[in-house]
């Protein structure tokens, strides 16, 4: 195994919620417990996916690890330095080391820029290059990279004058410009259409592979998860509640929650509109302010006993071969769901297709 | 399949005349749907599937107006008819819409009773007693207690405002019910739970629905017949087992959407993908529009427009490849 | 770069283009504009700015003449003002040394061409050292009055017909003949008004019902230059007429096409500048607010809060009352509570800019606040803070002229409060009249709209909702 | 909920009020200062000649004593001889308790030179002529905006969006001066000042007739100033409100038009409408308090005039302290219709 490029240690982050006058004056402080204690490690050369549904806390992670928020608790690594709380100089390495792509194309580049503006920005600000021939010159070597050619037609273009795809390589150009090691993708392609999603997908894996990027794939789509990452976590309320590699989480699911997530897909096959969806889930997500005691899942889980409210929070655990779990009746659910899971696995037939 | 036809479109034109010219967001399109089924309507962003919903309330979004065609109801031209008459006969009696973004389809003024209740007097004579045991019934079929109808849709999570937009949609038992997009903007949790119910209102009433998404997957779950429509114009209409059935779609198009959509149970390697954009439908390519996307283009496809023809009993395709002539 | 932020404004020009009423408000702010740049040539009165409270500075024109265009439209004619050059002249010497004295004759022939006669008649004399003089008035019909000036006066003399008390008496003198010979014995002599009945029909009712007959009427001056150093330059007779100028004079003789000119110099430089600083600091006082939140929003909400929950003109009636500023302090007190304006707006369209991705990459790449504040927020708000410019101006014209209005502003400039002002003050509005008080209204009101329209065109452009198609 | 709101919007207000008056005892406390100084020197002139007279025989010493120990006994009393700040604070709270103490130059109707008098009877007037016009304002603001929303685009809708503009940069007082020459002169239909005619008329009924009749034309230039403005923020809201996603879905719903434009639209559009239109409005009215100076119409806008002309601070003062506070009355009012009609904070919820 290699060095780790990125750990997080218990990272939090609580957000104070608003209060009135009465509040302060009794002393009540509530928090979102956006972020509440996340543990994981990175390895260069991987792409670590992080899932959930809307409000679980995976983009405040990401924001973390880009430090666009201060980390309240835990600790967080890069190549081995502490960049918890780094600020000047630190911080600007940090920031050339580590960058992001955003989830929403058309608002992720100012609409007076054109795309030479955008891409000469990181230079200017961390005055790299010697003149402005240099850095121009790399600007077109980067956007030659993302496949945006030739690029004398995309650097005098607007934003708005690109297709959403296109948005995105250059959006992603931009994060390529200051050579980082790390890049957090935020739903880097659920706002594109079907059509072109592979395409983004594939160019980013090439890139990897060619400059040894690292990847953080924060997403709410399990499928484009399993074809793009090596390692997933699934995060539920500000923590993990299931992490491992991605094919092992997916197709031997242990936490009750990853199960529901899962069986809420939808997918592209036959012979399931007259079948209702096994979604194993009741009531709605709670808010972050107020997070159940003991497992946090246990209001929503089918399977909670008094034990999950009584006691302290389960841990993640590993229970082999890297996969994790933060459960504690995962050996039960495992033996339950041994036989159900081959009838599952056979969904994913391979289609014909009639030319070509 | 000989099922009675509820709706009727033939060779419905909707432009939208903009300043950089007319915009042909739905050309020509002929289709039907039949008593009892769900017909999904899928395509990519700005291939005229929303349009082509709204034209069916003969409700167009200015600066857009319906140029040509007809929308057959059970046999009436309900473009030939007056504005009233589409009002008292057509909209909400007979047909009627989830819009897309549901959070933002209630009046934020009035309670849910009074929108509700609003609605039916429009169209039922019936007492105060019998309009709130309809709506409770109905909000109870979709899941919601009958406490929500004195609340204000702002006091309503965005699964729950979507669920009393359903449940509105189906309370004057119209013949046809319009979903558009009514999943997108919520948790894959929630709309799992949304598709149940979907599923599960379908087998309860003998309705028709007409599902509008962009995404294949949802179509596999929720469609009987699938309309796969691109650049304003219909691809391929086949069923479920036409379309993601072992025998695979017929035309390209569908064919790369599909391949491009990542399995969750299965380990892909490298998935497929467009190349290229969707046209400006102000100045559509001459043939098959999607002749410069396709990878099995040929030279006929350049210069002649490709009908819609049944291939197979119930699958109609628009590809010279997929015509045996 | 600089060639893209061109092709934006290119577009935006390209947009304004449509809208007419935008047009018509740029080239109406043009003509403005050329009023300023031309208004040494454009106004009579060329000192009109420096010297409008100067009375010795209009002495030369007449009281409360309408303007020249209303006998375009009346029937009974307005006498028009004009000056009169000595027709023929004639020296005579005689003394010496001393006691030496010059006669000068001087005949001024006037065409008075009916209608109302002229307000007055005033004879300027100009002489250096000692004289005294003598008129005589010689009428169409012959009829001849003269008067005589009691004393001998050092340096120029002046002489208006009008106010000279004995004139009255000789008019009186000289037509009492023709009048009804009751009336006569009734009336006072110096209750005769002498300008109409100077220029009226010598028949009965020549003072109660005057006939005004048109003719040459001759003001014929005899001039004694006393001692050897008196001298006379040049000599004329301005005959006040009922009409003068382009906009007429008021009731301090002013002429008040000038004082308009004057006026819009002032209306435009306290407009642009007060809307120009307060926008500046709105602009950047909401973005600063919209885009740090938390507690400095807080507290910079409150203080606009405060300041909006003061009524503008009655603070600023206290202020001017009690400090007495200058034009160019009452700029900078308007700004105080200007600025205001656009501050909320702008927080909300930087609250959403600031939601926009491309503000948490530039943090993400490093960029400090003042980058992402002046390189990603501002230059998005210079339309709205443009537009929003040009609607406040009027505020501030009007601000500044309802101050004036009430006695507060700075007397030593002319701005069309000011005017206004004097007209209320004197009465002209009960008077009706309209000349003085219409003209410098309508230009407040005109330039207003000039700046409405240009205003209103880019909201339009910016509020792509409104859009009608 | 919604009481809370109000309870919390007016505690608000007062606090607001307590800033400005504040700021304003700061800024004018100078002047305010010299004013009183110069009142009490007076006074004490006048108690002197009392005691000259009363006793002839007392030397000038003494005189000049009595006067020092009374002038530094006012002095003190009205806490001239502290600190600046605690003078500042003092005035503050005499304000605060409406204490604006007399006059130097004007009277009330009945005499009196006490400033709450002269203030108090000018607050009904001003109350009268502008809530009136006010009240007409709206009704017709909103009227033609909902035409205009309607027509939106049209030639109608065009034509009067210009004379919106055309009457922006118009100062009211300016119209209203036009009026007077035009409907009080060229055609007298209105009488041209004041509120009522002198002698005023005994009865009831003809003094409330000769009081409209007065009222008249101040509020019809008014009215046809203003409304245009409130038509155009009307219209705006409604054509954005039109375009939102309920609307569509309302008509989808097959509700008539009729409903969907007062039901759906204007009723939603209200909050908006009504707090722009009168904040609008009652901004309008702070900028056009001096209009009541060319009806000379007897109110705190006419007040302000008179007092500058005869320079009575004192008066000046308490006029600045009262708009104040009723133009803070009034926003913190507006807020609490927009609370009233938008169920967001009605019944709570984010706002």
């Amino acid at each position: 195994m290699s060095e780790p490029i990125l750990v997080a240690e218990n990272l939090t982050k609580w957000f104070p919620v608003k209060r009135s006058v009465g509040q302060v004056l009794r002393g009540n402080r509530t928090w979102v417990r956006a972020v509440d204690g996340v543990s994981f490690s990175i390895e260069k050369g991987e792409i670590f996916g992080l899932v959930g549904e809307s409000g679980c806390g995976k983009t405040t992670t990401g924001k973390l690890i880009m430090k666009l928020l201060e980390i309240t608790d835990g600790r967080l690594y890069v190549s081995g330095e502490d960049v918890t709380h780094v600020r000047g100089r630190a911080l600007e390495k940090h920031r050339r080391a580590v960058q992001m792509i955003f989830q929403d194309p058309y608002s992720s580049m100012n609409p007076r820029f054109t795309i030479r503006d955008v891409l000469m920005e990181p230079l200017e600000i961390h005055k790299v290059g010697k003149d402005m021939k240099e850095r121009e010159a790399w600007v077109r070597e980067i956007l030659n990279e993302v496949k945006l050619s030739p690029p004398e037609e995309f650097l005098v273009r607007h934003p708005h004058m690109l297709s959403g795809g296109q948005r995105q390589r250059a959006a992603t150009a931009r994060t390529l410009m200051l050579n980082p090691s790390v890049i957090v993708a935020d739903e880097p392609v659920s706002m594109i259409d079907l059509s072109t999603r592979a395409e983004i997908l594939h160019m980013m894996r090439q890139l990897q592979r060619e400059l040894g990027l690292t990847y953080i794939y924060v997403t709410h789509d399990l499928s484009t998860a399993r074809y793009f990452t090596d390692r997933l976590a699934v995060m539920y309320l500000g923590k993990i509640i299931e992490m491992g590699p991605s094919g092992t989480v997916i197709d031997r699911c242990l936490h009750p929650y990853t199960q529901a997530l899962i069986g809420a897909v939808c997918e592209p096959v036959s012979g399931k509109v007259n079948q209702v969806k096994d979604v194993p889930i009741k009531g709605e997500i709670p808010a972050a302010t107020n997070i159940p005691p003991g497992c946090r899942f246990h209001p929503r889980c089918l399977y909670a006993i008094p034990e999950c409210w009584e006691e302290v929070e389960p841990k993640l655990v590993d229970i082999g071969g890297g996969h994790m779990v933060a459960c504690r009746r995962h050996e039960e659910i495992e033996r339950v769901g041994a036989a159900a899971r081959t009838s599952e696995a056979s969904l994913g037939i391979r289609r014909a297709t009639r030319i070509s | 399949m000989a099922m009675e036809r509820v709706l009727e479109v033939r060779d419905l034109e909707l432009h939208y005349f903009t300043r950089k010219g007319v915009v042909r967001a739905v050309d020509k399109i002929t289709f039907d749907v039949r008593q009892g089924e769900t017909l999904g309507v899928v395509g990519e962003s700005g291939c005229g599937k929303t349009t082509m919903g709204t034209a069916l309330l003969n409700m167009p979004t200015p600066p857009g107006r319906i140029v040509g065609g007809q929308i057959l109801l059970d046999g009436l031209d309900i473009l030939k008819i007056s504005e009233q008459e589409i009002r008292r006969r057509v909209r909400w009696e007979s047909i009627s819409m989830v819009f897309q973004g549901a959070m933002n389809c209630l009046t934020p003024v009035y309670t849910i009773e009074k929108q509700m209740k609003e609605t039916l007097q429009q169209h039922r004579e019936m007492s105060k007693e019998e309009a709130r045991t309809r709506m409770k019934n109905y909000l109870n079929m979709v899941g919601l207690a009958d406490d929500v109808l004195q609340r204000y849709p702002h006091e309503l999570s965005g699964g729950m405002k979507q669920r009393v937009v359903i449940a509105m949609a189906l309370f004057l038992e119209p013949r046809v019910v319009i979903c558009d997009e009514p999943t997108t903007a919520l948790d894959v949790v929630v709309q799992a739970q949304v598709i149940n119910l979907l599923k599960d209102l379908k087998s309860q009433v003998n309705l028709s629905f007409i599902f509008i998404t962009h995404d294949l997957s949802i179509e596999a779950e929720v469609s009987d017949r699938i309309m796969v429509m691109y650049a304003g114009q219909i691809a391929e209409l086949g069923t479920s087992d036409q379309i993601f059935g072992p025998q695979g779609p017929a035309h390209p198009y569908t064919q790369r959407l599909l391949a491009a959509t990542p399995l969750l149970h299965k380990e892909v390697t490298e998935l497929a993908f467009i190349p290229g954009t969707p046209p400006d439908l102000v100045d559509p390519p001459s043939g098959c529009r999607f002749h410069p996307r396709c990878h099995v283009v040929m030279d006929r496809c350049l210069k002649d427009e490709v009908p819609l023809r049944e291939i197979e009993p119930d699958h109609m395709v628009a590809c010279w490849r997929c015509f045996h002539e | 770069m600089k060639g893209a932020r061109f092709d934006q404004l290119r577009t935006f020009w390209a947009e304004f283009r449509r809208v007419k009423s935008g047009l018509v408000g740029l080239a109406l702010l043009g003509v403005f504009i050329l009023i300023v740049l031309l208004a040494p040539w454009l106004s009579p009165y060329s000192q009109a700015d420096k010297r409008w409270r100067d009375m010795t500075y209009w002495i030369d024109s007449p009281r409360d003449a309408r303007p020249l265009w209303v006998n375009w439209f009346t029937s009974r004619k307005y006498t028009e003002t004009q000056t009169i050059n000595a027709a023929s002249s004639k020296e005579t010497i005689t003394g010496s040394g001393s006691s030496t004295m010059r006669i000068e004759e001087m005949e001024f022939p006037y065409q008075y061409k009916a209608g109302y006669p002229p307000n007055d008649i005033m004879i300027k004399l100009g002489v250096t050292g000692r004289s005294s003089y003598e008129v005589l008035i010689v009428r169409p019909d012959g009829k001849q009055m003269s008067y005589r000036g009691s004393t001998t006066i050092e340096g120029a003399q002046v002489v208006r017909l009008s106010v000279v008390e004995t004139l009255a008496s000789r008019v009186y003198a000289a037509l009492a003949p023709s009048e009804d010979p009751a009336f006569a014995a009734q009336k006072d002599p110096t209750q005769i008004d002498p300008m109409s009945a100077l220029f009226a029909k010598a028949q009965p009712g020549v003072f109660t019902n005057p006939v005004n007959v048109p003719g040459t009427y001759t003001v014929k001056v005899k001039l004694a230059l006393i001692g050897p150093d008196a001298k006379l330059d040049t000599s004329q007779v301005l005959v006040m007429g009922g009409v003068s100028g382009i906009l007429g004079t008021d009731d301090g003789k002013r002429d008040l096409w000038s004082g308009v000119v004057a006026g819009t110099k002032w209306a435009l430089l306290l407009g642009l500048l007060t809307s120009l600083i307060s926008v500046a600091v709105g602009v950047i006082y909401g973005v600063a607010s919209g885009y740090f939140g938390g507690w400095i929003d807080a507290l910079m909400n409150r203080i606009y809060e405060v300041f909006t929950s003061i009524p503008l003109l009655p603070i600023l009636i206290v202020m001017s009352a009690v400090f007495k500023p200058s034009i160019w302090i009452m700029i900078l007190v308007m700004c105080v509570f200007f600025w205001t304006g656009p501050v909320k707006t702008v927080r909300s369209i930087a609250l959403q800019i600031k939601e926009n991705a491309y503000i948490e990459a530039a943090r993400g790449l490093g960029a400090s606040h003042g980058r992402i504040l002046f390189r990603h927020l501002v230059p998005q708000l210079l339309p709205f803070a443009f537009a929003s410019m040009a609607l406040s101006v009027p505020g501030a014209i009007v601000t500044e002229s309802s101050l004036s209005l009430i006695g507060l502003g700075d007397a030593t400039v002319v701005t069309w409060g000011q005017i206004l002002r004097d007209a209320f003050g004197s009465g002209a509005v009960l008077k009706g009249v309209w000349w003085w008080v219409v003209p410098p209204g309508l230009a407040i009101a005109v330039m207003g709209m000039t700046f409405a329209f240009i205003g209103f065109a880019m909201d339009t452009i910016l509020n792509p909702r409104l859009k009608t198609r | 909920m919604y009481w809370k709101y109000v309870v919390r919007r007016i505690l608000y207000a007062a606090l607001i009020m307590v800033v400005c008056v504040f700021i304003f005892s700061a800024l004018f406390n100078t002047v305010a200062d010299k004013v009183m100084r110069g009142q009490i020197d007076e006074q004490v002139k006048g108690e002197i000649v009392q005691i000259q007279k009363s006793n002839r025989g007392m030397h000038p010493e003494q005189l000049q004593a009595i006067r020092d120990q009374r002038t530094a006994q006012l002095y003190a009393q009205y806490h001239l001889n502290e600190p600046m700040m605690q003078r500042i604070m003092y005035r503050t709270l005499s304000s605060l308790v409406f204490n604006f103490g007399t006059s130097t130059q004007m009277k009330s109707l009945a005499g009196s030179n006490n400033v709450n008098t002269i203030i108090y009877e000018r607050i009904p007037r001003t109350l009268l002529l502008f809530g009136v016009a006010a009240v007409l304002d709206i009704i017709l603001g909103v009227w033609l905006g909902l035409v205009k929303a309607r027509r939106a685009g049209k030639m109608m809708d065009r034509s009067t969006d210009l004379v919106t503009m055309v009457l922006f940069g118009l100062p009211l007082w300016w119209l209203g001066m036009m009026f007077i020459m035009l409907f009080a002169f060229a055609i007298p239909i209105f009488p041209s000042s004041a509120m009522h005619a002198s002698p005023p008329p005994a009865d009831a009924l003809g003094n409330f007739l000769d009081l409209m009749h007065h009222l008249a034309l101040p509020v019809i230039t008014i009215v046809l100033f203003g409304f245009w403005g409130r038509a155009y923020i009307t219209r705006n809201l409604v054509v954005s409100t039109l375009q939102e996603d309920f609307i569509m879905s309302a008509r989808a719903r097959g509700l008539s038009e009729r409903r969907i434009l007062f039901g759906h639209t204007l009723r939603s559009a209200a909050p908006p409408i009504v707090t722009m239109s009168l904040l609008a409005l009652v901004v309008s009215i702070g900028g056009g308090l001096i209009f009541e100076g060319i009806f000379s119409w007897p109110g705190l806008g006419n007040l302000y005039w008179q007092a500058v002309q005869q320079n009575d601070v004192p008066v000046l003062m308490a006029d600045l302290m009262v708009t104040t506070v009723l133009f803070i009355a009034c926003l913190a009012f507006l807020d609490l219709i927009y609370g009233f009609l938008d169920p967001r904070v009605k019944v709570g919820g984010k706002a």
